[in-house]
């Protein structure tokens, strides 16, 4: 069954659904855009990290980028100091280049210097954090241009979502029906067979890398552009939702395989299950344990896959 | 000597940054300034001690600084309802044994793969410590007067017992078949398997024993600070660093624990002395995350093997 | 067709050293189009460096490649396909993730405005196999074929890319007989298109079969190039190792029939592997299993040692029921297991000698809880005596050692545990000719001492010659068993084919 | 052996280079090394967490203290996160270094008790402020507002703005992680002082962490489930904003409040926007100045345990009640003045 994850996964949407709805049987009509566009962020890392991880690499620093590239867009394009009031679509396009150039940088350190991905990605998440905190001075960054907000509220159309699924559809393309697409997987897949096959490894690498440095920045301007706001703290620990997202849409961590309808789908349930805890009323004791019952969700949706996979491919390694 | 040579590049690291400190500020080399200092040290230490023997093997343990927080919690709450010093500790010991045991019940035997694993219980366990400790005692419970002696007793509980853990991983690592079998499932688990080395059992060994070591250090911290959901947070990124710099290969097979030793030495005076000296945060983390990618980047610049010199 | 005094590929004065080791020296070759060209030699003579220099994937030192009267620049992956040379290695290539269309194009894909034109590589792909009468889904993910059909994935990938020279090194290493006449009748279909082949294998039987001409090299130089007709199988062999050995021979036979049962296997089944398989070993008796590829053979062999589980059945040592799935209860019963995938499953290619050969013994050279240096120094100083190991030290790593002497290595470090019952599953793949009679040896000699030796090879021959007993595995189940002295290729064959699909020769 | 050398020469320069990189960084007053000065006093203020403007702009207040009183060196970090741990290691070092006041705001009153302590032992100058710890680790506690005026003021605040003793409706709080202690005592001040609001209710507590997106799906998820929901406390400097750019996007302006504490920069927007009527806070610039005033007071011993009132430069006269030194009143930031206060 190719599509047996996906499969799950959407009914474990739908349960969970299901689930909110005895609470409030208007739920997903209500919250659906919502929860979809909560969930942009991750959505649109987690398609760059996706392919990362098909080529058997690894990128946590994704997160402390976030935070230091909404950093420096608020520098660029606040209004009041210590913004420079750069105008915003100039301030997005520097912040797009130097995004897409630390993603290629990492890509350098991993395939030139050798460094294991998640080692040299460990580094960045310690060392950009710094960066982005040192970069803020001392406060939060507020006052954004009118034209910056616009992309992500204050208009009748969600411009974010939609800048979100064209991501998601251009990253499908990219998987599916285009040749790069291919060699990411065939890396993935046998990175020796890759290179007999005339594919440049290092090529490759690079690309996924500084892609998903460039949609790091894609993402951080339209966190900005929807939260308005740039705090010391912006995304912090948003890396590892990424990677959960990524492997709980059923993406192998040894690379090669995994499709992006199963990352959509993880990312879709892992942003609802907040939402869904906040409808159930749970009391002002039960809400303490909203992140431990969170924790207990993701590793089952880790883990419970594992039982039946195990079961289907029997022993044979 | 060749053997050593990543060793003597570290040690050779640390004394630049003992070096720096000479020149800029001497009081930071006082003894009395380096005694103080090295009171966090040993829950860093405790912890890399299992993270080397996960790493050997190829695997991972993000859930440490999240176990370390529960451990930390469960060991408050037993003190909280004035349970002897013992009772105290031994529930929080077995806290630390159950967390590492889930590990490895599912990377052992469920065969999930380890980042996966830590990464879902690493967010649980934090959650259940902030669960446990707002939903109970809602603030951070003062170590009791039996907990406290640890530190305050005359003899040095904490460094002889690091000290003691330490030799035993080292002569574990180096001296006994289950060593020997950690490293070959680093290189290669499936011709481990097929040469009779439990691997399963050793795996499941070593995640619970990090889970122990993890408890140990709660009690350190809690000991010196409080029992506090807070105990452990983001210590496993200084844990991964220091077992890293330290010349193990994060590929598994390959790694010493002497050099995962003087890793944390390195990682704990860059940093005290960063922090020290220069006051900024912010700073000490660039420096941290900076001296990371060095160090990997140097081990590959001195020390990858030339295939075609073979 | 070209004229056939035209070579397709000229080599000429071709050198290469690695670190002042001379690999490759001095080698002139010609491959004419349309030829199926043989290349022989122990490990260790030069083969793969060759075939690499050839693809581009290291540039010689001095010498040169012409294509076609055109030379071609020196280690240039790109440029050698360009020229039309493609390779099918020992090892697959394929990506298992990859479905066949995928595979067949990836690096070299079929693009419109950007996109990929999956309709027109489609369309190729369905050509190509038409064209090799192959019948294989085009969205099947290459995980889902057997060896063989990955290997002629590749092979019509080569076609696809038309290329001018095939290179096929050691293709049915892990093919059963039917497959690999699939597979030659393969090779004779591209020489007819016109296409060179190069081909290498230790198989020599299949050298006679299908090539027109052979080359054998021995320590990097070349020895010969003739007309395979003028040479009969020992002088191959003779030339390949420099003297003649016959190791194929039977030797004589086992003396005295000592009827003790050491292990018995009684109505084993793992659901979609095997079923009801049974059968005794006895001590002093080598039992073969033969079978295609794929019939379930490897499974028995790696449910036996512990290494699988199974669902039904029981396995006795010395009439004492083991238990299921566990290496370490197979171990202490005395069961040894050489596996198929030396380079996976035997050893752990980073680590020393020494380590290796200790592995299986290290509760043995324990003192006082810890390992013991002096001991297992002498243990593993014996065990390389013992199986005459070529290494230059024990401390260095088994991955430098060659083919041969890594499997000796696999085998010592069972040796080692003084095994009871030896299961070995293909042990002389991808060894040469000179290593391969030794291990012949050490198996004949250890089951003489006392030892059940049950082993499993798709190497007929190699089967014939060793075993006392031969049972035959079809589709998971025992077929039937010959007698070891009497038995002949055809008998075996006859057996290991699926009912109403075997073929006449 | 050659190549090992001319790594550890790589570091050596290094070294060097972030040795030379230190000077500049002296100058500034958060940079400074402490153990260089023998004259003076050397004051070590320590916020909860650095990064917030709120914090950024106490530093502000006190560095503009520290450089009228010229025998003052100022030193202010802080943690990166609101950790007690972190803060604890700092006061550590800073005993070690030997400066003469340590000025805290606690993260959590247990967590560094020891640390105080022993600093207190050491013969230095201990003092808190804006967030008190254990009263016998520090000598004096510079008293913007307790915990009680603070949650009080926000619950009475938000009442007042709702309809005064007649308020009603639903009230949610958006706090921070389910354990920081600052919080937590806040929410309990605020449910006690619900109680005077009868028609007030409290339907949902919220812990969405430090983190941003999650503060204002909560945010957005209440106002959603709850339509009687009329008020929205953000209680840290995360959740506030994210709660009131939630209620913005809703298009629940006016008809849902948001309040919390934050500094008048910070919430300019949302308080010309409406969502936010009436911010509480206290001058921080002026709490930094106090405390920096406060702490070279005490130390050079002008200001004894005992005083009833001591002169803070340009703040002038300020009231001293038992141990602690009181800021004053508790600012109001409404559209109408909001614009006149630049911190």
């Amino acid at each position: 069954m190719k599509f047996r994850r996906e499969g799950s996964l959407l009914v474990l949407v739908v349960l969970l659904s299901l689930l909110a709805m005895l609470f409030d049987s208007s739920f997903v009509p209500d919250n659906a855009l919502d929860i979809l566009i909560n969930g942009i962020p991750t959505m649109i890392i987690a398609c760059g990290v996706m392919l990362v991880i098909v080529t058997g690499e690894i990128d946590i620093s994704v997160g402390s980028l976030l935070g230091l590239l909404a950093a420096m867009l608020g520098l660029l394009s606040s209004t009041v100091s210590p913004g420079l009031s750069v105008h915003p679509y100039l301030a997005i396009l520097i912040v797009l280049t130097v995004g897409t150039l630390i993603g290629l940088g990492t890509g350098c350190l991993v395939v030139f210097g050798k460094v294991p991905s998640i080692i040299a990605t460990l580094g960045l998440l310690i060392a950009l954090d710094g960066v982005q905190d040192w970069l803020m001075g001392g406060g939060d960054i507020k006052h954004f241009p009118q034209q910056l907000r616009n992309l992500g509220t204050g208009t009748r159309i969600p411009v974010n979502l939609i800048i979100a699924v064209l991501v998601v559809i251009g990253t499908g393309l990219l998987c599916r029906k285009m040749a790069m697409g291919r060699r990411i997987y065939a890396v993935g897949s046998n990175p020796s067979a890759a290179r007999v096959a005339g594919i440049s490894e290092a090529k490759i690498k690079l690309f996924v890398f500084a892609l998903t440095g460039l949609l790091t920045a894609l993402a951080a301007i339209l966190w900005v552009a929807k939260l308005g706001n740039v705090s010391t703290s912006t995304g912090a620990g948003l890396e590892l939702k990424v990677v959960t997202c990524v492997v709980v849409g059923g993406v192998a961590i040894r690379g090669g395989r995994g499709h992006l309808l199963g990352v959509v789908l993880a990312v879709i349930l892992i942003t609802m299950i907040r939402t869904v805890l906040n409808f159930m009323d749970l009391g002002s004791e039960a809400v303490k344990w909203q992140r431990a019952i969170e924790g207990v969700m993701i590793l089952v949706a880790v883990t419970s896959d594992h039982f039946t996979q195990q079961q289907q491919t029997g022993g044979s390694a | 000597m060749k053997k050593f040579a990543y060793e003597f590049v570290l040690l050779g690291l640390i004394g630049v940054v003992l070096a720096s400190a000479a020149i800029l500020d001497p009081l930071f080399l006082s003894q009395n300034v380096q005694l103080e200092l090295s009171s966090e040290i040993w829950e860093l230490g405790l912890l890399t001690l299992g993270m080397t023997l996960i790493i050997i093997t190829a695997g991972i343990d993000l859930s440490v600084g999240s176990a370390m927080g529960l451990c930390s919690v469960s060991l408050g709450l037993c003190m909280h309802a004035n349970l002897p010093a013992w009772l105290c500790g031994l529930v929080c010991l077995l806290t630390g044994l159950a967390a590492g045991a889930i590990n490895g019940t599912l990377v052992a035997f469920i065969k999930v793969h380890p980042l996966l694993v830590t990464l879902a219980t690493y967010g649980m366990y934090r959650g259940f410590a902030e669960g446990l400790q707002s939903a109970t005692t809602n603030a951070p419970v003062d170590a009791s007067d039996g907990i406290k002696s640890i530190v305050t007793g005359g003899f040095p509980v904490i460094p002889v017992l690091f000290t003691a853990l330490a030799v035993w991983t080292a002569i574990l690592l180096r001296r006994t078949a289950a060593g020997r079998g950690l490293y070959a499932i680093g290189h290669n688990e499936e011709a481990a398997r097929f040469s009779g080395i439990p691997v399963a059992r050793l795996k499941f060994l070593i995640y619970t024993y990090t889970g122990l070591l993890a408890a140990l250090a709660a009690i350190c911290y809690s000991a010196r600070r409080s029992a506090t959901a807070e105990a452990g947070m983001v210590l496993e990124l200084d844990v991964i660093s220091a077992v890293v710099v330290g010349g193990t290969s994060i590929y598994g097979g390959r790694g010493r624990l002497i050099g995962t030793l003087l890793g944390v030495l390195l990682i704990h005076e860059t940093r005290q002395f960063v922090d020290w000296y220069w006051q900024r945060s912010e700073l000490t983390l660039i420096v941290i995350g900076t001296l990371l990618i060095l160090a990997v980047l140097g081990h590959r610049f001195l020390f990858s093997r030339n295939p075609q010199t073979q | 067709m070209s004229d056939m005094s035209d070579p397709m590929i000229t080599i000429e004065n071709l050198s290469r050293s690695y670190g002042g080791v001379q690999a490759l020296s001095q080698i002139s070759l010609d491959i004419l189009p349309g030829e199926v060209h043989g290349l022989c030699g122990e490990n260790g003579a030069g083969k793969s460096t060759l075939i690499k220099c050839l693809t581009g994937v290291v540039p010689p030192n001095t010498g040169t490649i012409t294509v076609e009267g055109k030379p071609l620049s020196s280690g240039d992956i790109h440029a050698a396909e360009e020229a039309g040379i493609a390779v099918i290695y020992q090892e697959s290539t394929a990506f298992l993730d990859l479905d066949l269309v995928d595979n067949l194009f990836v690096g070299r894909e079929i693009q419109k405005f950007g996109l990929l034109d999956r309709r027109a590589m489609e369309t190729q792909a369905q050509a190509v196999m038409r064209r090799l009468d192959l019948t294989l889904d085009l969205h099947t993910p290459l995980q889902e074929f057997s060896i063989a059909e990955r290997q002629m994935v590749e092979m019509a990938r080569a076609c696809l890319r038309d290329c001018k020279l095939l290179i096929m090194d050691e293709p049915t290493a892990s093919l059963s007989a039917r497959e690999t006449k699939t597979l030659l009748g393969l090779a004779n279909q591209l020489r007819e298109a016109g296409v060179s082949v190069l081909y290498i294998s230790h198989r020599l039987e299949e050298i006679f079969q299908l090539c027109d001409r052979v080359t054998v090299l021995r320590d990097g130089k070349l020895v010969c190039t003739t007309s395979i007709d003028q040479l009969d199988r020992n002088q191959l062999i003779g030339q390949m190792v420099g003297r003649e050995v016959n190791s194929l021979t039977r030797c004589e036979e086992r003396e005295g029939q000592n009827n003790e049962v050491r292990a018995k296997i009684i109505g084993l089944s793992s659901h979609g592997q095997f079923s009801e398989v049974s059968f005794e070993v006895q001590v002093g008796e080598i039992l073969g299993i033969g079978g295609l590829v794929g019939a379930g053979r490897s499974e028995v062999a790696r449910a036996i040692f512990g290494a699988d589980r199974y669902d039904e059945g029981e396995i006795q040592i010395d009439g004492i029921s083991l238990k299921k799935g566990s290496i370490r209860a197979a171990m202490d019963a005395g069961i040894a297991m050489v596996p198929e995938d030396r380079q996976h499953q035997g050893l752990i290619l980073p680590m020393t000698v020494s380590e290796n050969l200790s592995l299986a013994i290290l509760s043995e050279i324990m003192k006082h809880c810890l390992l013991n240096d002096g001991t297992e120094n002498e243990r593993v100083k014996q065990l390389i005596q013992h199986l005459a190991i070529k290494a230059a030290s024990t401390k260095m790593e088994a991955a430098s050692l060659s083919g041969g002497n890594q499997q000796k290595v696999v085998l010592g470090k069972w040796l080692a545990i003084k095994p009871r019952f030896l299961i070995l599953d293909e042990p002389t793949r991808g060894v040469d000719v000179g290593a391969k009679a030794e291990i012949h040896r050490l198996i004949r000699e250890l089951t003489a001492a006392g030892m059940a030796t049950l082993i499993v090879t798709s190497d007929l021959p190699e089967l014939l010659a060793l075993s006392d007993r031969i049972q035959v595995m079809c589709e998971g189940r025992i077929a039937g068993e010959i007698d070891g002295a009497s038995a002949t290729e055809e008998q075996v064959m006859r057996l290991a084919f699926p009912r109403g699909e075997e073929q006449p020769i | 052996m050659h190549k090992w050398f001319s790594l550890i020469q790589l570091f050596v320069v290094c070294g060097l280079v972030m040795g030379c990189g230190s000077s500049p960084e002296s100058d500034t007053s958060d940079g400074a090394s402490a153990t260089s000065t023998n004259a003076g006093i050397t004051i070590a203020l320590l916020p909860k967490l650095k990064g917030i403007s709120y914090f950024t702009s106490c530093a502000e207040g006190a560095k503009q203290a520290a450089d009228e009183l010229d025998n003052v060196e100022l030193i202010y970090n802080g943690p990166t996160t609101a950790s007690a741990d972190k803060q604890a290691q700092m006061i550590d070092k800073w005993r070690l270094q030997g400066v003469d006041v340590i000025a805290v705001a606690a993260n959590d009153p247990a967590v560094v008790s020891e640390s105080l302590r022993k600093a207190q032992d050491a013969g230095i100058t201990v003092i808190t402020w804006d967030a008190d710890a254990q009263a016998a680790d520090r000598s004096f506690f510079v008293n913007q507002a307790t915990a009680a005026a603070i949650g009080g003021g926000m619950v009475d605040v938000m009442a007042n703005d709702l309809g005064g003793l007649d308020a009603a409706g639903d009230v949610a709080i958006i706090s921070a992680t389910a354990t920081a202690a600052n919080q937590n005592e806040w929410m309990q001040h605020m449910k006690t002082k619900l109680q005077s609001y009868p028609n007030l209710k409290l339907v949902a507590t919220k812990f969405p962490g430090e983190d941003q997106n999650a503060a204002f799906q909560d945010s957005q998820d209440l106002i959603k489930k709850f339509p009687n929901l009329k008020g929205i406390f953000g209680i840290s400097s995360v959740s506030f904003p994210g709660a009131a750019e939630a209620v913005k996007q809703a298009e629940k302006t006016g008809e849902i409040l948001v309040t919390g504490l934050s500094t008048p920069k910070d919430m300019q927007p949302y308080v010309k926007g409406g969502e936010v009527k009436t911010v509480v806070l206290w001058n921080t610039l002026d709490l930094g100045y106090l405390t920096v005033y406060a702490a070279a007071a005490i130390r050079s011993g002008t200001l004894k345990p005992g005083a009833t009132e001591f002169t803070a430069g340009r703040l002038g006269k300020k009231q001293i009640s038992g141990d602690q030194i009181l800021l004053g009143d508790v600012l109001l930031f409404t559209k109408d003045n909001i614009d006149q206060f630049d911190f």
